[in-house]
């Protein structure tokens, strides 16, 4: 197994846990200006996810984020399962068949995540959803890679620039999904999307720290 | 929680499965895509009618599968719109020689869901359209948001095409029909009480004693404004100006007039609210000539209602009286 | 209280001209006896039947007259018999030449308010029968009360009867099948929540957030006993046995299976019990050949349900599965 | 106007009054293992009566009851209006022309209106119904008027048997209504009817003592 696929492995099996892991908190978040469903979704998709696990296929790394996609986009409903779904799939295409895992790969991946979600949402930055924490956090990672910082260092800045992005939504008017229904009254609380970025990253973060393949 | 549940996760399938096992005759299931559809599905020489949208709403939109309604449903988990795969997978059984008429209510979920499995059906060579309900005119400013939910009104869209369709009309046909029969629909509703999600246990939100919620959507989500609550009548005038002005209905107008049930509201109550919206119609010179009291499209267990007016015109009118056949039923 | 009401007082007269108001050409409203008649009643040659008990149970029984139901029903108060001269009034509007059946769920007042009207009518010589409705499982001791109660079950005795007289029988004939039909109809309740009476303004009575009420009446009288919250399916075995036991059905029966809301429990709910209740039949090799999920007799808001079995033979089939038209409608 | 007509005004008057003063209090005691609408169902009736008050019949002291009660009948739904109606129109039969109201008169009256709430209802004393005030109630106005006492003690005493029975009612399991199909469990609570009864009598007796005719 190369390197690039123990990592990628490593940073989606903690995703789908945390997700697991935080059905309650997220549905919480969400039933504040939103319908309450958030966090059930990625919970059902990811499940998902990992009750196929041993058999997802690893030619590459691209195949098995595009596989990855393919059982959320199938799985998870409401908005999430698009978005998500083509976020992982357009990871998958960006990464194609490498063997290792540069930080800049991982900020083209992120970056062809994040078109996807644009172009599936007709969503953009400052519209109060998951985009207004991963496209800070990316733009974090671009830039602590030009340092000679390692990955850990990477993962830790990126996981604090996501929480402080995340919880920076609070003072947005949301602009798409259900929340934007609420207009100004979106106002005072956090988005969930973002607010799920944040925590998975952090929880990325902590992982590699213990388990840390590099 | 106080509700009649097993497994939250099995919500919906027990549901389904109830709804084939009381309907063995009619409705097949398919329980891989939460699927209800006619047993006689796809009918040939006749455009399939298919509605998908997050459970929760019922009996909107699976127990109103039948000759006349909807040729099948496939529902997401509780507000939550299908995954893709499920419409996908749906629009290829129900592929007729005449193609399948997708309806959505305009919710960004249900928006993706429905447009990637129309590109994927389409890329096998069926014949697909979708249309989008959008009747809601509590959400206001549609340059920040998606634009109107679809809520209640898309009852009276799936009557015509459904009956429209019974009768022969093509897609370009329905398409027409269902977007003209959207344009001249207004809903809006107001909660007395938040829903409880089954997966949550929970109320979605708090409402204090005195409060309701006007302009409430079919998915908790809050609406326009949080307000005291006021008797009956007060409350129907609210919710009648917002609709009445926003078309405008204006005299000399015939309307069909729905008074729906967002679940938890007994259809007594539902009574006071109509008697309330005629009077008050027949005040403005508009004249009810179809009536709808029952639920229709519901918030789980939300106490609330929502009042819906749809302009009547001889083409309506007949599709909205043709007959039809749905699980929801009396006899 | 977050109910839709105006005065509390004026609850079931503005319901009923809500109902008059939708139903203008099928209905006629006679404000002074809360009467809801069918327009064409009384028809002759084919005898009448009436319906009154307490309101509060809509859609029963003003919203289920019309052609093959009631041909009125004259409602009190909320969860009060009406007072005895409106049956004493309504029998006088609706006498024909083959006379009236009054139909009577077995409380005390609405028995004494009928016989009080039966004999007041009976003296001006019109020819009036009663037939008395008690389903109700759940009142064990009958030495100790009036006897069982009449709940959810009054549908099957209404359709059967109200099939029957439009196809002209006579009185005689209508009491032997109104007898029929009630001795093979048992219902048992359940109560998750209270009810709240508008005149009242507060539950009836408390139930914890972890408990219900087995074998609760349809006016938020308390049941056989409070229990402890188990899920659906639990919730339908205990039901089911009661039910099952008491008449008893036996392998090999064919039955209609009711799953009755009782005000304020959404339908997709009811679907989940009527599964489990469909599946466990089956286990029992009792056949269900007829489906009823719905609202038929509420408890106002409550949230609940009841489940009802009606053994079928050729006769009883036939007359459930007539056509008829009632008020409370999809379409 | 006699005397008798009189005295009978001031009394029905007094418990029209005192219903629908007590409609909530009333229809709480019937909430506890009742259906809650007995104060509604007495308020209702009873504010016809004083509403059409100037246009009752006073031909005599008969006429007047059953004019009364009457309107009761047609107006009350429920097991009350049956029940009282019943009770007002025997207490009108009862007394018949009478001009001047005697102790033993009023005893009469009481016992003919019993007998028609115990034949209208199929009830008897001990099945947890108004009858169990109304009978003890009774039976002590007949043992007082034996004595010398005068109108306003023996109303003194028969409120005071009456709130007792009242009371005691509550150890008692209900035969007849609603509260009958609870079994067991309505004991505890006192029944609605009997407590009515107890508060009415009470009223009566306050009433007589500032307006007293004689
Ligand atoms: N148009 C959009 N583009 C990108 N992200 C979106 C969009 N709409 C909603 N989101 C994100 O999705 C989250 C809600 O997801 P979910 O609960 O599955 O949606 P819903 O229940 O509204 O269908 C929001 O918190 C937000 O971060
Ligand atoms: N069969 C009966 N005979 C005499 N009194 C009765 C009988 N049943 C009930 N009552 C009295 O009526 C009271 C309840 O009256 P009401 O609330 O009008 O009756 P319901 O709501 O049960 O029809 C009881 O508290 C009791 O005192
Ligand atoms: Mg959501
Ligand atoms: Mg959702
Ligand atoms: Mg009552
Ligand atoms: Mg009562």
């Amino acid at each position: 197994m190369s390197s690039a696929q123990q990592q990628v492995e490593l940073v989606v099996r903690t995703i789908a846990e945390t997700a697991v892991e935080n059905e309650k908190y997220f549905g919480d978040l969400d039933a504040v200006v939103g319908d309450g469903d958030f966090g059930y979704s990625l919970a059902r998709g990811f499940e998902k996810v990992l009750e196929g696990w041993d058999d997802l296929d690893r030619t590459d790394v691209g195949t098995f984020l595009k596989r990855t996609g393919m059982i959320i986009t199938s799985r998870i409903g409401g908005t999430s399962g698009p978005i998500w779904g083509t976020a992982f799939l357009r990871a998958g295409m960006s990464a194609g068949t490498t063997q290792e895992l540069s930080a800049d790969q991982v900020v083209q991946m992120l970056r062809a995540a994040t078109e996807g979600i644009k172009a599936r949402g007709q969503s953009d930055v400052g519209d109060k959803t998951l985009l207004d924490a991963l496209v800070p956090m990316t733009d974090r990672i671009e830039q602590e890679a030009k340092s000679d910082a390692d990955a850990e260092q990477i993962l830790a800045a990126a996981a604090e620039t996501a929480r402080r992005a995340a919880e920076e939504t609070s003072d947005m008017v949301a602009k798409r999904g259900r929340a934007s229904y609420t207009g100004e009254r979106s106002k005072g609380s956090v988005d969930a999307g973002a607010m799920a970025v944040a925590v998975l990253t952090e929880r990325i973060h902590e992982v590699w720290k213990t388990e840390g393949v590099s | 929680m106080k509700k009649f549940v097993n497994d939250p996760k099995q919500f919906v399938p027990e549901m389904l499965e109830g709804i084939a096992l009381a309907n063995p005759d009619t409705l097949t299931y398919v329980p891989e895509y939460n699927l209800i559809m006619r047993a006689d599905a796809p009918v040939e020489d006749k455009v399939s009618i298919v509605q998908g949208s997050g459970s929760g709403h019922e009996p909107a939109h699976v127990m109103i599968v039948g000759k006349g309604m909807l040729d099948a449903a496939c529902p997401g988990d509780v507000f939550a719109a299908p995954p893709m795969d499920y419409v996908y997978e749906t629009t290829k059984k129900l592929a007729s020689s005449k193609g399948v008429l997708l309806l959505v209510n305009n919710y960004t979920g249900d928006r993706m869901a429905f447009d990637m499995g129309k590109e994927m059906a389409e890329a096998e060579g069926i014949r697909v359209e979708i249309l989008t309900i959008n009747d809601d005119v509590a959400v206001k400013d549609s340059t920040y948001t998606i634009g109107r939910r679809g809520v209640a009104g898309n009852f009276f869209v799936i009557k015509a095409v459904g009956a429209a369709a019974e009768q022969g009309a093509d897609l370009d046909e329905l398409l027409r029909l269902g977007r003209k029969v959207n344009d001249v629909t207004r809903t809006m509703g107001v909660g007395l009480t938040a829903c409880t999600p089954p997966a949550k246990g929970s109320p979605l939100f708090d409402l204090g004693e005195d409060e309701i919620e006007m302009g409430v959507g079919i998915h908790g989500e809050p609406g326009r404004e949080r307000t005291k609550i006021t008797n009956a009548d007060a409350i129907v005038d609210v919710l009648l100006d917002a609709v009445v002005t926003d078309l405008p209905y204006s005299s000399g107008d015939n309307v069909a007039l729905m008074i729906n049930g967002l679940g938890g509201t007994p259809i007594s109550e539902l009574y006071i609210l109509y008697r309330r919206a005629h009077q008050q119609l027949a005040e403005r010179g508009i004249t009810v000539t179809r009536s709808y009291v029952n639920e229709y499209c519901t918030s789980l267990d939300m106490a609330g209602a929502s009042l819906t007016l749809v302009k009547l015109d001889d083409e309506i009118d007949a599709l909205l009286g043709a007959p039809a056949e749905v699980a929801v039923r009396v006899f």
